[in-house]
């Protein structure tokens, strides 16, 4: 197309922009309401495949656009570490619960012990997650937390044995709404060794000299080395 | 405290009677344990147990107790802490709650700082654990407060399904190519997984008998009205035998268990009638467009 | 209110009674959207009680502004025999399945167990699903139960906010090759199966005593109520 066209082209160019932004705007509707997850920008560029060409502008000019419909609406849609969802509005939710009586059933303290220990933690084997606890983690809490697709085994750890090795998934950030590891709530800090020391009245030398003790003895240092990064310290006594 | 008592406290706990300095005291009226719990907190007898039982391990445990008193965990107090652990230890027992392993392991702990910290200390061997015994314990207190601190935040975060919801729509409408069914073998392989997982085993006696009554039960439940009530006998199809019947009937007793249906009879020795209750559910509906 | 008042008045009072119908108009979007199955009329009144007297006539007024609302989009409002709903448009049916690239072969697990549960617990609410399983189940997956016709509600439990109640259907049984849900395998010889799976190892170790309450202490008792007493389970190992 020649640059000398003038507006006389224009005008239906930018129309037909306009139609395959709205195609593409109804076909990325379909297809989040159809999904019971949150659904990867890949997938919904591959929804529209017979609308011609759908490059990342122009999806993210539909999803835009779709986002404005439902400004005001009783619905909202968000981005989680999964991709893109329909989800009710908060302000919502306690007329979303009237009409559904049945509360889910409350987490553990146990549950959530070991899931927050394979959330910060993670790549953690169970013995490393019993050894924070002080209890044995047991079978039922491991699987419920794998059925529940928040957990899975990334590998197993080259000891003897090559206990598996947990973390967590994305349908354990998408179920929370976050984006990424890093939007989870930051970990207390532990106040170091040495202060620690100083504060009981006693001289020591640091903690790295454990370091290099198998794993069995060294499980309480592994914090310092694993795990996302502790985000600044929020000192909650 | 005088060390003394503090051995005493480890190497004989509270089996009778003991009275702290700070007035707490567990003992025993009539062979029963009673508890006279921290002014800070109270807890109805009966709640003791539900109390006890709540504890996530001996850490938490230890937890609660240094943080009860507004102690920092730097300066644990290793005897009186000690003796405060052995006495819920007793109560525990004494309640035969399930007294885990990791709760006696603690109570050796304990008694192992204790005595260490009684020994005269030799000059040379002063790396951190060996100057103060308390050090890997309070370590590792630290980090499980760090822990279960990260839980409760964990907990309070929006979840899906619990704060806020998924929105969707049906897809009945859409056409293609037919989604893959159940297989048996896959149902029963999902249905095995439940049943470890909820422990579910001890359903050894159920047999395909209440599997047809379960079904049964969906079945009448799904002809009875809300509105109008049904003939009881109309329900009991002579077609299906003996056993048929038997079925029915049990269906319609375990439905009335579960207060899904009610009874009705208008005078006496006229037919016993049954409606489902509740309100009615609305009647098919042409659908719009 | 007197007649006499005019143009005047009758404005505000419009005014009111829009903003009414519009909060109600949003609070059946909410629902409609959270929902597993269509929801009665009467069910999406009480959802909005909240927000005073909510007449036929006026919900009536907000579903029609609803269903105007998705006029042109990719879902419709539409009445069935349970109630209202969200549905999508059958002419994205091809759009929709070009966003899941790789047709899962096998139905997930979780619906699987959902399932499975259904077929030996009917009629069962979803949360005592919820209380066997140990993990919360999705809307998504009753929707998806009840569209490929294996379930379906067939009442209401009568205790506060009358969940609803769900059994297997006719077309379930013919999808198994089953005449009647008593030709399922009995319980034993599922708990046979898990046992042998146990036993070679397979990830269906038995969970410990225990810990082992996932969503908290109700899950024993839930399980109390819905059969004989739960024995400790057997430890195979």
């Amino acid at each position: 197309m020649s640059e000398s066209t003038g507006s006389g082209v224009q005008a239906p160019s930018a129309a037909t922009d306009d139609d395959q932004v709205r195609a593409v705007e109804l076909a990325v509707e379909a297809v989040l309401f159809a999904a019971a997850e949150p659904v990867e920008p890949r997938d919904l560029k591959a929804a529209c495949e017979d609308m011609g060409e759908v490059d990342q502008a122009l999806l993210e000019q539909a999803l835009g656009r779709l986002q404005e419909r439902y400004q005001d609406r009783a619905i909202e849609l968000v981005r989680s570490a999964g991709g893109y969802r329909f989800r009710v509005r908060s302000r919502f939710s306690a007329t979303v619960q009237a009409a559904q009586p049945e509360r889910p059933a409350r987490l553990s303290r146990a549950l959530l012990e070991t899931l927050a220990i394979i959330a910060y933690r993670q790549p953690v084997t169970r013995a490393e997650i019993e050894a924070v606890r002080g209890v044995a983690v047991s079978s039922g809490i491991m699987r419920t937390l794998q059925e529940r697709e928040w957990v899975r085994v990334v590998g197993h750890k080259e000891v003897p044995g090559r206990p598996a090795l947990y973390a967590t998934t994305r349908g354990f950030l998408d179920d929370l709404g976050l984006k990424r590891l890093e939007d989870l709530p930051p970990l207390d800090q532990i106040r170091d060794l040495a202060d620690v020391a100083s504060d009981a009245g006693l001289s020591l030398t640091p903690p790295e000299t454990d370091e290099d003790a198998g794993p069995g003895t060294n499980q309480r240092l592994e914090l310092d080395v694993a795990g996302p990064e502790p985000a600044p310290p929020t000192r909650s006594s | 405290m005088d060390t003394r008592d503090e051995l005493n406290a480890v190497s004989d706990p509270p089996a009778t009677a003991e009275t702290g300095a700070d007035g707490e005291v567990l003992y025993r009226v009539h062979g029963e344990p009673v508890a006279e719990l921290p002014a800070d907190l109270y807890i109805p007898p009966d709640a003791l147990e539900v109390f006890l039982d709540s504890f996530e391990g001996p850490l938490d445990l230890l937890l609660y107790l240094i943080r009860r008193q507004n102690l920092d965990i730097l300066a644990i107090p290793i005897a009186e802490i000690t003796r405060q652990y052995m006495a819920y230890i007793e109560v525990m027992r004494a309640l035969r709650l399930e007294l885990a392993g990791e709760y006696l392991v603690m109570a050796a702990l304990l008694a192992e700082i204790k005595s260490r910290m009684l020994l005269p200390r030799p000059k040379e061997a002063e790396t951190d654990e060996d100057a103060d015994p308390r050090m890997a314990l309070i370590r590792q207190l630290q980090e499980y407060e760090q822990f279960k601190t990260a839980a409760e935040r964990l907990d309070a975060l929006p979840r899906m399904d619990r704060d806020v919801f998924a929105a969707g729509a049906s897809v009945e409408a859409l056409e293609g190519p037919p989604p893959p069914g159940p297989t048996m073998d896959e149902l029963m392989e999902a249905l095995a997984a439940v049943m470890h997982r909820a422990s579910l085993m001890a359903h050894h006696h159920v047999s395909t008998e209440q599997l047809s009554v379960r079904e049964r039960m969906s079945s009448i439940l799904d002809s009875l009205h809300p509105e109008r009530f049904t003939d009881f006998v109309a329900l009991l199809l002579a077609a299906e035998g003996r056993q048929g019947v038997v079925v029915s009937f049990l269906a319609v007793l375990e439905l009335t268990k579960a207060g899904l249906i009610e009874w009705g009879q208008s005078e006496p020795y006229s037919p016993i009638r049954l409606r489902r209750r509740g309100t009615p559910v609305d009647d098919e509906g042409g659908e719009s467009a």
